[in-house]
């Protein structure tokens, strides 16, 4: 769609303006040395200065512990409170990274692969992502690498890149970035015709990602994951901070006669995850959970939902206890 | 889906003067689970109990809850009453509604709405009972006996004399141990002796009683009805089945200077010696430490004289396994004695001696033939003076305690003394005199008014010789608060008794506790005097804190009934409120990991090592296992095991888990 | 570093052991790494860097496999391996324990006994920065120490990567997986995390070695380590038990005195 | 956070050993002294048993108030049970107290099978206790997790 440039005045007239029209409003926010997403009411609050934040944002739309439903038991009736889409605010995601961005795609793949979930589509809906380009990246970043990039759109309802005059270049992508551009029309002007490709971060192209797919479809017997996964220790950050990981245990809240019926997160690097009742347990040990991680992100993603499960944020490299690198990794695999 | 019967009582007006009764038992009928509910006016009646096991019967019900009185004071009852419904037992709880709720709260809502909570509680936890079998454990009806003193002499006779196989162990060459060794026995005046052997010949002879003496524990192993003892029987260089006791070979022994024992050192004996003439069995035993042949390799002149060719020269222990049920120990005290009292100069001058050897001075069988006389120069002491609480009750000293029977044989002694030396003049050191018990106190007024014993209260500092003379410093703390001191020819000290040489070792082989003196601990202290902590171990006698004669035979036939009561049955049955540790499907087996924390926390000893072996009997893994003859269900390891791989029948987690949420969901 | 190079490869070349646990460069720091042949051992680094507890991967199964394997051990790897042994966890015969000294002398110890000793010297202290936080939690009212750890608790989602890099979180089946009865809500909520990190405490009552592996774990840095770490500093003095040194035949809650000192029952 | 708590009624839930307290309360009821309805026992059999995650579980279920109570020392049924629990109490206190949750809430007590009088004063004290110091919404507020809007981000 169309691109426009606005000042540094103009974006805090347009952030004000949205925060008045009574979104809920979530950007980066720099508390207890760490940068998270926060619900905040002002630009000042933002973070300027952080390479990425150590939680991806998909929390907004797929929380780690929600609702399904809620229900009562009265003398032998059953009362039934299903979960209601209008409850759902509208949500603006914003200074959101393209990496982040991108994730929204294979997460929606997800939910709506074999069964459309009633819940993920009603946050998504209602959730408009204000994306900033990345003029800064680290080691662990490899977007470029899994079809992303520090400019890239996908997933983007509106991009800015931001200029050295504070002010940015912004990208309208869809009709709902559209209307949070229209609650300050006013405050956009006229494309500049800058190249944006001057403002974004060098994030060099480290593997192939289709010699990788291709590799990993003969790879399951490899002994590269016993080698690779040896220190792994089976916690769930990398699949937490994820902004693609969308594995999730459902549970049961109940006191007494009423109860809810939750979903929240869950994590195939667990050695219980796929432990069966009868006491077996297909991945038993830490390298088969390793290799599905890897294989469901780089292999069977693509095969099932044609989209892969990485956008190569390296937010699971940073948060790892013990310095699973997955670039590092998946660099070798390629390599093999 | 559990179908559950809930049965209100309103026991008689107790409960209903309170509580709405009929409103408990009409609400509890909406609550999940609750398949029938009723109130009736006395419960635990026959019409009451009949209608518990009709509906148990008409509504198939799974669990029952009675909301009445106390457990404590019906669960029985009605646990019997679901039994002869069919219903296994322990699937019926109780509510408290009276002790706990009608009878401590006013009439009105809340009383009523409590009620109805408490029933709900037990109806949440009822859900999640499980039918339990008792516990049967097979017994082997023989008891060990350890300690051949009156104790263990009592203890065994009583056992034998119930038709009981018993095995007495007695570490020295005879049995008799301390009272065999003293004089008169208060409050009495009888002849320790002459009422004592008798005892010890009957053990001798009873067929259900196998003696072994100089014999120690070797190891103990297995639990209540199930012990497997290892016995040590010390090598006696004397086969007694050869010996006839005839005596000649200690009589010719050139070791002849050996202190003896019996005679609490004032005496001598040889080498290879009977401990005493009315020893039992009264045949010698070679003491290898003080022996020529042992010590230099030739003598070998008892085997000389030896008529029948007993002597074993290179005889070595041995170890004898039994199987035992239960086990009396009776190990009895010693008393405090050499270099424990430099201030009295005890072991530094000869005629300071303690209690024991005045004991053997006044016996008639003893080193002076029952006259007493300084062990210095075997004159008749004409002054005396004995000190009570030698050691005992003296914080400095490390014995808190007090040692008991000192009081009363002090008493004893200077009557004695007064009796066979008529001019003598004897006086005695105390702090107070405790003479609780039948003609205790009367005996001590004997002593004093009669014998006229000079008593003075008060401590003594010290006691030091001047020219032939012991001087006794004291102070009179009752009357003047004066300095007393008295030249004595002769101190008698009523040193403290403290318990046996090698009581801590023993206890740790057989894993009962002991207090910080090594006196074993009873397993409580009112009600439980002759049990210890582990099951089917008892105590009796001077092993558990010093008493007197009566005391410790009253004891030994307490424990002596208890181990007759546990022998009654062929199999002990026991409530199967214990602790279990979970299994589950392999490759895990059980989450138990084997930390064996819960060892370090339980009471009884009850977790042992179980080792799960593979097909190939390769050990997969270490886990703990509950051994359900020792544990008692206190349920310390269950609120302990990190990964809640252990827990308690009848108190489960589940259960209790329910219990408190129920009471707070509304 | 050559010295401990030398000392794997030799241990590894003549078959002593099948593996070492060490650690190598990673991305940003020194990272666990397995040696399986004498080659591989050039691979290793030794600096004050290495702050995984590398105990933890001794009670792997799958990791360890049957064979004799050796560990270059930190102090806190050192404790964290008395304190395993303490529980059964560890067969001393199967393992070579090594460490390495100052000017890069590499220690190999002969037994467990050795160890004790040695680590005996080295005083388990609160840094200042854990100390501060400490005290500025003491200095608060409770509601605000409240407040604090809610906050804090807020944050966490539940990976357990606290318990996954504990050399003492060794359970088949740890408390939160356990769901006959559901202590604790499986989901990532204020209540149900605090609920987990006081279960953990507890657990770690009297057996913490204090290495802190806990809270560098934790990916959104609640300083978790605090917990057992101040109850480590309250009751080893309460119980008698020396911080970082593992206490034999049980742990604070296993065991008592029949003199213990409370103020609070009636 | 505590006004007009004159019709706050408390949630109490007590935890007693068998053998001495639960015995203890019977004699109270026996010797018809009178205490208020608050507190509800739940039984078990020694001190030792009472897992810490049960106190924790009753305030998040909504009792403003805990008692646990069991032998005094030396008296355990099982010898050494209270030892135990007294231990873990001074632990368990001692974390409570760090991470700000209410220790005033939790009334500990050693009540034999003779104390009913004892028993008595205890729950009424604590009865009194608490409701001076209020319902306990701060610790229940955080139970209701799900209603925290933004608890996520």
């Amino acid at each position: 769609m169309e691109t426009k440039y606005i000042s540094k005045n103009g974006l805090n007239e347009w952030f004000s303006q949205i925060v008045k029209s009574g979104k809920r409003v979530y950007a980066p926010v720099e508390e207890r040395g760490k940068v998270e997403f926060k619900k905040v009411q002002a630009l000042s609050e933002v973070a300027e200065e952080y390479i990425q934040t150590t939680q991806s944002i998909k929390s907004a739309v797929f929380p780690r512990a929600e609702v399904l439903f809620s229900y009562e038991k009265e003398n032998g009736q059953v009362k039934v409170d299903d979960f209601n889409p209008d409850t759902v605010k509208e949500t603006v995601l914003w200074k959101v990274h393209p990496c982040d961005a991108a994730g929204f795609k294979p997460l929606t793949a997800i939910f709506n692969w074999d069964y459309t979930d009633k819940l993920y589509n009603a946050h998504l809906e209602k959730t408009t992502l204000v994306t900033f380009s990345c003029a800064k990246a680290d080691k662990s970043c490899f977007c470029t690498s899994v079809n992303g990039g520090p400019g890239n759109t996908t997933g983007s309802d509106v991009l800015l890149t931001m200029l050295p005059d504070g002010g940015a270049i912004v990208e309208i992508l869809t009709p709902k970035g559209e209307a949070l551009v229209q609650l300050a029309a006013s405050a956009f002007e006229k494309d500049k015709g800058e190249d944006k490709s001057k403002y974004l971060a060098d994030v060099p192209l480290t593997f192939d990602l289709e010699e990788v797919r291709a590799r990993l479809a003969t790879a399951f017997d490899s002994p590269v994951w016993k080698e690779q996964s040896e220190r792994c220790i089976g916690c769930g950050a990398c699949a937490f901070v994820c902004p693609t990981c969308a594995c999730f245990d459902i549970q049961e809240d109940a006191h007494g006669s009423k109860g809810k019926r939750i979903r929240c997160w869950d994590s195939c690097g667990f050695s219980l995850f796929t432990l069966h009742t009868s006491g077996h347990n297909p991945r038993a040990v830490q390298s088969q959970r390793w290799r599905q991680r890897i294989l469901h992100k780089f292999s069977y993603m693509p095969d099932r939902l044609s989209v892969f499960g990485c956008t190569g944020c390296g937010r699971c490299s940073r948060a790892c206890p013990v310095d699973m690198n997955i670039l590092e990794h998946i660099t070798s695999i390629s390599k093999k | 889906m559990s179908k559950i019967g809930v049965f209100i009582c309103h026991c008689g007006e107790n409960i209903s003067a309170t509580v709405d009764c009929e409103k408990v038992a009409q609400d509890i009928r909406k609550v999940e689970g609750v398949e029938y509910a009723i109130d009736y006016k006395y419960m635990c009646s026959d019409p009451g109990q009949t209608l518990i096991k009709d509906a148990i019967k008409e509504h198939h019900l799974d669990g029952v809850v009675v909301g009445s009185c106390s457990p404590r004071m019906h669960e029985p009852t009605f646990r019997k009453a679901c039994a002869e419904a069919g219903l296994n037992p322990f699937l019926c709880e109780m509510a408290n509604l009276r002790e706990h709720c009608s009878w401590v709260h006013e009439k009105g809502e809340a009383t009523t709405e409590k009620a109805f909570d408490l029933v709900k509680m037990l109806v949440e936890k009822v859900k999640r009972n499980k039918p339990l079998d008792s516990i049967k454990v097979p017994i082997t009806k023989k008891a060990l006996v350890i300690g051949g003193g009156i104790a263990g002499i009592q203890a065994s006779l009583d056992i034998a004399n119930t038709g009981h196989q018993v095995i007495l162990i007695e570490k020295d060459p005879s049995i008799g141990g301390h009272m065999s060794q003293l004089s008169e026995t208060f409050p009495t005046l009888d002849c320790s002796q002459c009422i004592l052997t008798p005892r010890m010949v009957e053990v001798a002879q009873h067929p259900n009683i196998t003696l072994y003496t100089y014999a120690e524990l070797d190891s103990l192993e297995g639990f209540i009805g199930n012990f497997t003892a290892k016995i040590r029987l010390k090598a006696k260089s004397v086969d007694h089945k050869k010996c006839t006791g005839c005596g000649a070979c200690f009589q010719k022994c050139p070791q002849k200077r050996i202190p003896s024992e019996f005679n609490a050192g004032l005496g001598t004996r040889t080498a290879i010696y009977v401990p005493f003439p009315q020893a039992v069995p009264n045949k010698p035993v070679i003491d290898r430490e003080h022996c020529n042949y042992y010590k230099r390799g030739k003598c070998k002149i008892c085997e000389a004289t030896c008529p029948t060719g007993a002597i074993e020269w290179d005889k070595e222990d041995e170890i004898l396994t039994e199987q035992v049920g239960a086990i009396v120990v009776t190990t009895g005290f010693n008393v405090k004695g050499a270099d424990f009292f430099p201030e009295y100069g005890y072991g530094q001058y000869k005629d300071v001696i303690t209690g024991l050897q005045f004991e053997r001075l006044a016996s008639a069988s003893g080193p002076t033939l029952g006259e007493i006389r300084r062990p210095s120069d075997g004159t008749i002491p004409k002054k005396i003076v004995f000190i009570a609480c030698a050691g005992s009750r003296d914080e400095a000293k490390g014995i808190p305690y007090c040692s008991k029977i000192c009081c009363m044989y002090t008493a004893k002694h200077a009557m004695l003394y007064q009796h066979k030396v008529h001019d003598g003049e004897s006086t005695v050191f105390y702090m107070d005199i405790r003479a609780g018990g039948k003609n205790y106190e009367e005996f001590v007024r004997r002593a004093i008014e009669e014998d006229h014993v000079n008593y003075v209260r008060g401590r003594v500092a010290r006691v030091y010789e001047k020219n032939g003379k012991l001087i006794v410093k004291g102070v009179d703390t009752l009357l003047s608060g004066e300095q007393v001191e008295i030249e004595a020819d002769m101190v008698v000290l009523a040193t403290a008794g403290v318990s046996n040489c090698g009581a801590e070792q023993l206890a740790q082989k057989m894993h009962i506790s002991y207090d910080p003196y090594h006196f074993f601990a009873e397993a409580h202290p009112k009600l439980k005097p002759v049990e210890t902590n582990t099951a089917g171990i008892f105590l009796a006698g001077a092993c558990q804190a010093p008493k007197d004669i009566p005391e410790t035979v009253g004891m030994a036939s307490g424990a002596a009934v208890k181990v007759a009561g546990l022998f009654s049955n062929n199999e002990l049955v026991r409530e199967p409120l214990i602790a279990v540790v979970n299994r589950s499907a392999p490759p895990v087996f059980s989450t138990c990991v084997g930390c064996f924390m819960c060892q370090t926390a339980c009471p009884y000893n009850a977790i042992e090592r179980e080792e799960i072996k593979g097909r190939d009997g390769k050990v997969i893994k270490t886990v703990a296992k509950v051994n359900p003859g020792l544990c008692q269900g206190c349920g310390t390891c269950v609120a302990f095991c990190r990964s809640k791989s252990i827990d308690i029948q009848g108190y489960s987690n589940e259960q209790m888990f329910a219990e408190v949420m129920s009471l707070l969901n509304h | 570093m050559d010295k401990l190079r030398e000392k794997a490869a030799a241990l590894l070349a003549d078959g002593t052991v099948t593996m070492v646990l060490g650690y190598e460069e990673g991305t940003n720091k020194p990272r666990p790494v397995f040696c399986h042949t004498a080659e591989q051992a050039s691979k290793l680094v030794y600096s004050s860097q290495c702050i995984n507890n590398l105990a933890v991967y001794l009670t792997k199964k799958e990791i360890m496999g049957t064979g004799k394997v050796a560990i270059i051990a930190t102090i806190p790897t050192l404790r964290s391996i008395l304190q395993l042994s303490v529980e059964n966890q560890l067969n001393e015969d199967n393992l070579v324990v090594i460490t390495v000294m100052d000017k890069d002398e590499v220690k190999q110890f002969a037994n467990f006994a050795e160890i004790e000793a040695y680590i005996a010297d080295f005083q388990l202290k609160l840094d200042g920065k854990e100390q501060e936080i400490i005290n500025k939690l003491e200095g608060m009212s409770r509601e605000e120490r409240f407040k604090f750890w809610m906050e804090e608790m807020s944050h966490c989602f539940k990976c357990y990567a606290c318990r996954a890099a504990c050399p003492l979180c060794y359970c088949t089946k740890c408390i939160v997986e356990e769901n006959r009865p559901q202590w604790i809500n499986p989901w990532a909520a204020p209540l149900a995390n605090m609920e987990w990190q006081i279960n953990r405490a507890m657990h770690m009552a009297g057996r913490c070695t204090g290495c802190g592996a806990c809270g560098d774990a934790c990916p959104v840095g609640i300083p978790i380590h605090l917990l057992t770490r101040k109850m480590m500093e309250d009751l080893a003095p309460e119980f008698g038990f020396t911080p970082g040194q593992p206490s034999k035949n049980g742990n604070a809650l296993s065991t008592w005195k029949a003199d213990d000192k409370e103020n609070f029952i009636r | 956070m505590n006004n007009n708590n004159s019709e706050f009624e408390p949630k109490i839930v007590a935890f007693v050993c068998n053998w001495c307290t639960y015995a203890g309360a019977d004699l109270t009821g026996t010797s018809r002294l009178k205490y208020a309805t608050n507190v509800k026992i739940v039984r078990f059999p020694c001190t030792g048993r009472i897992d810490f995650m049960l106190l924790l579980k009753a305030f998040a279920q909504g009792a403003d108030g805990v008692i646990v109570s069991g032998c005094h020392p030396n008296d355990c049924h099982y010898t050494s049970g209270n030892f135990h629990a007294r231990r873990r109490w001074i632990t368990f206190r001692g974390l409570l107290d760090f991470m700000g949750i209410d220790i005033r809430r939790i009334q500990y007590s050693w009540v034999s099978a003779a104390e009913g009088a004892k028993w008595a004063d205890i729950v009424n004290t604590t009865v009194a206790n608490i409701r001076e110091l209020g319902p306990y919404t701060e610790y229940q507020k955080v139970a209701d997790y799900l209603d925290k809007e933004d608890y996520n981000g």
